[in-house]
């Protein structure tokens, strides 16, 4: 199946909803208008979610994207089990839910006819957690990109490490960071863009580690949780605490792009790779 | 009090030593993991005392402050000069406050770059110490880039030039202690544990309570055998019999020892090898169907 | 208000111009001073404008804040595509508060820095513009390293493997305007200045009062054409006749093509010549005894 | 004249002072005590000024140290004259009082049978301050570590720029810097010893450079004047504010030592140079 026929088969659940129920401003937006909108609020510019093929379908040019590594998937190494059962049955469940079979897919493709290695994470997989196969696909991706000087852009997504692996996810921390060493050790751009919402590991990780850091309007990005930290200090926290608009202040965002803008702010900022 | 308590549960965990997981005769990851926050635990500064020669506390990150969760400096092993860096947890309430529990900021983890890159210069391998229960979950950290700052430290340690050796002394908490735990040999002590997650937090999460920490320990594969066997560390340092804390002398002998031993066969490698070993370590971690 | 006081000073410097400095019919030191201090006078944000395309701002230090006296990122002039970086102080009070008059913190110099090493990954020639009274004073700017973030720009510049050219707009303050203006090339408008200390930080040193800021003003030699005879900076673009702001078109121009040409001098060298003439240049500066 | 022949006239003009008074807790010491004790004082440990040759003594194996670039010392290029009178006057001045004629000494030596390049500013000489001259030294001083491969360890104490040299005493922040780089790109280390007082363009080029920072207790280490910030905040600054003690707290030294200590502690520093 190809990727574009796998973007518009995704569409097809989303069409079903007629209207949409925007999270932040709580207006009712016609779901045709929505999805023509990019998933994006018409009344607030909220940023919801997207898919990993609809992210594509967005950016890339038409059929350059390729697809690599995709048969990698998770297996419970670990056996383990919680109170709502074996992480063996959630794989199957999320695979079968998402029609993808890791929280990122990774590949290469074209954008505005600049070639680029990428990984683009998926929320609907597990909370787009960093699992093994996660982390094994992200490095994958870098090494294709190391070995061919293209650049390197990662999109994130994700709630952190993946419990049900324990202390393997927590090593594709170092796993993914020891493949965006090398790019840097060779002069090869790795482009971040953190996608709401960007937390834990995953932030603690590769996706802050761009030589650009980029983010869409209201991502929430951070490392330990909203609720960690209240209990830790003992008050409750900004509004805007670990948005992107936040971060940006902080110095960690080098921009804020609107997702209608993605397209040509990454193409621009790819022209200026000079090697 | 504190103390009474700690030494209350590793009766218990001898106790229980044959009940709870009679066929490998070992304790269960719960008990594990009290043993690893024994209050009378060794921790970094008596490694120091033990084990090292010759420290040289050097301080700060040059740019915000000195960071007094995580200690490094010169040290020596023997006659093996190193760079010593460690997460140092305090050994009473007052220090405990002082050292915030071993829980670093992001200045700490800076500063521990730095000496990083100060031991690459001076061409002296590095042996990291780790004994936290995750960085600190602060405002302020979080303002200044706790993520940033472990994300740059587990990076730039896959580029650092000399040998490095990590070793789990007590917990080895999440992203606070990878921060300073990319290395070409992680060692654990025996009743040490290293976890993505603390088992209340994931008990609390995926059990909807902390009380079921000890499920989450056990499942979380977190004792220095379970990793072991998953290929995340290289090698076990055995602890006297009862834990680290009834024999300080034993231990350290045993840490002094094994550092060693893996401080002369690292020293074999042109910094190419080293690098290429690094790599293909951390290249291997995880599993995953193809 | 301030527009008005600026625009007398520039209508009394024309008419001091042949008294003051008769032999040369140049303006004085102290006339030249106020004339890169105009309030009308074209900055950062001008010459983004008209003289630079397509430029895409990145924002922070990584590991503090983004301080908005310093701006950076990539730009376009003619073809070529440069990493721009430089002091801004705004045009009007709002924007002067907002961009702290052009007075950098350490978050700014490490920005600067950040964007220099991110110049040498994109491999983009560097054009740093320069224009402030100097590095911020203040206490939170002290404790989080103002010292060390200009020495650490400084030193690291030297090393950074692209070519460097700083253009002085309008004050070089100090410390402030070295912190990112270590370069291949130091360009000064006519009319800008340079100086180790403000004129009237020095007469209150050296002359007990500042109003001898005149004084100190000639004698600190702060001219662009002092500058020049002196080896310090390599060349002085010519402003309009009456300053700068008096035709911010005719000003652009000649940036535009000055830079231009600079920056195709400079990309002969390879890397090692680049460093090699980068090192000789900063050995050659200064003058003693033997 | 040898370098001990050096310290040891210098020392005379101090032994014609029976009574110091500790500028700090000002207790009134018997002046053969206070040299005995360094220039320290042995009522509340006030580390007071020492000359550049009585640091040599203190710190170097006997007869080890060879002076280098001695006869380098300032021209008065700009022909600066002040209220005061004119710059080429002071040097004069400066050269008859100190006996110097730089604000810094350079060579090589040994301590504790580490060899090592460095270079000693003397506060008595126009304030320790950064001239055309002083640059010359210590980037040739660095020049000299970078070709033997010898570790340099700079000494500062100083005012800042010298005003009197304009713009080419602030381009010495430059050139001594680039001196620094190079070593950094060999990994030879570079220690800086930061002396009360150290301020303004000194501590922000090569004094706050080293690979370690090292300094003695008390010392006054800032870029900014106390009474400028204090004017610009309007506030007064804490008591503490630029100390050596400070600025340890705030992350940019790495031990405060001793006087009495320096030559062992330096010592033990060396011996972990490992290349
Ligand atoms: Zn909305
Ligand atoms: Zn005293």
């Amino acid at each position: 199946m190809s990727w574009y026929t796998k973007a518009i088969e995704e569409k097809k659940p989303h069409r079903k909803t007629l209207w949409v129920h925007c999270k932040k401003c709580k207006s009712h937006i016609w779901g045709e208008e929505w999805e023509k909108n990019l998933n994006v609020c018409p009344n607030c510019n909220y940023h919801d979610t997207i898919t990993s093929w609809q992210r594509i379908e967005l950016l890339f040019d038409k059929g350059s994207f390729h697809e690599l590594f995709e048969n990698i998937s998770p297996v419970d190494s670990l056996n383990f089990t919680d109170l709502k059962g074996s992480y063996k049955d959630k794989i199957q469940a999320n695979k079968k839910k998402s029609g993808i079979s890791e929280s990122v897919i990774t590949g290469h493709g074209k954008i505005k006819g600049f070639n680029v290695a990428t990984a683009i994470m998926d929320f609907r997989f597990l909370g787009g957690s960093l699992g093994s196969g996660t982390g094994e696909k992200i490095l994958q991706a870098a090494n294709f990109a190391y070995d061919y000087g293209l650049p390197y852009i990662v999109f994130s997504a994700s709630g952190g490490a993946r419990m049900q692996e324990g202390v393997l996810s927590l090593m594709q921390m170092a796993k993914t960071c020891a493949g965006v060493a090398r790019l840097n050790k060779k002069n090869i751009p790795f482009i971040s863009v953190l996608l709401n919402p960007t937390t834990g590991g995953v932030t603690a990780s590769y996706a802050m580690m761009g030589d650009l850091n980029i983010s869409e309007p209201g991502a929430v990005i951070g490392f330990a949780g909203r609720r960690v930290i209240e209990q830790t200090i003992g008050e409750k926290l900004p509004d805007d605490f670990q948005t992107a608009e936040y971060l940006l202040e902080h110095g960690f965002i080098d921009s804020i792009v609107q997702r209608k803008d993605m397209r040509d702010y990454l193409a621009n900022v790819l022209s200026y790779y000079n090697r | 009090m504190v103390v009474a308590t700690g030494v209350k549960v590793i009766e218990k965990a001898k106790k229980q030593k044959l009940s709870h997981n009679s066929k490998t005769s070992k304790v269960s990851a719960w008990e594990t993991v009290k043993i690893s926050r024994h209050p009378q635990r060794p921790i970094l500064q008596d490694y120091i005392q033990k084990v090292f020669t010759n420290f040289v506390e050097l301080h700060g990150d040059r740019a915000f402050g000195d960071d007094t969760a995580i200690i490094g400096g010169f040290a020596q092993i023997g006659n093996q000069k190193v760079m010593l860096i460690g997460h140092n947890k305090g050994k009473n309430t007052t220090e405990h406050i002082e050292r915030n529990f071993g829980m670093a900021k992001p200045e700490g983890y800076r500063k521990a770059l730095r000496l990083m890159k100060l031991a690459q210069r001076f061409n002296l391998p590095i042996v990291t110490i780790i004994d936290t229960p995750g960085a600190f979950p602060g405002l302020e950290a979080e303002e200044r880039g706790q993520a940033e700052s472990i994300a740059r430290n587990i990076t730039e340690m896959a580029n650092i030039e000399v040998p490095i050796i990590s070793l789990v002394i007590g917990e080895g908490g999440s992203g606070g202690a990878l921060g300073i735990g990319v290395g070409d040999r992680i060692l654990m002590l025996s009743n040490a544990i290293y976890s993505v997650i603390s088992p209340e937090g994931c008990a609390s999460i995926l059990w909807r309570d902390a009380k079921y920490a000890p499920d989450a320990a056990e499942a979380l594969k977190i004792t220095a055998q379970a990793l072991l066997e998953n290929n995340i560390i290289d090698e076990i340092i055995k602890e006297p019999a009862g834990g680290a804390h009834t024999d300080y002398e034993q231990m350290a002998s045993e840490v002094n020892k094994v550092l060693l031993r893996n401080l002369k066969s690292l020293s074999n490698y042109s910094v190419a090898e080293l690098l290429d070993m690094r790599f293909e370590k951390y290249s291997a971690m995880g599993k995953f169907a193809e």
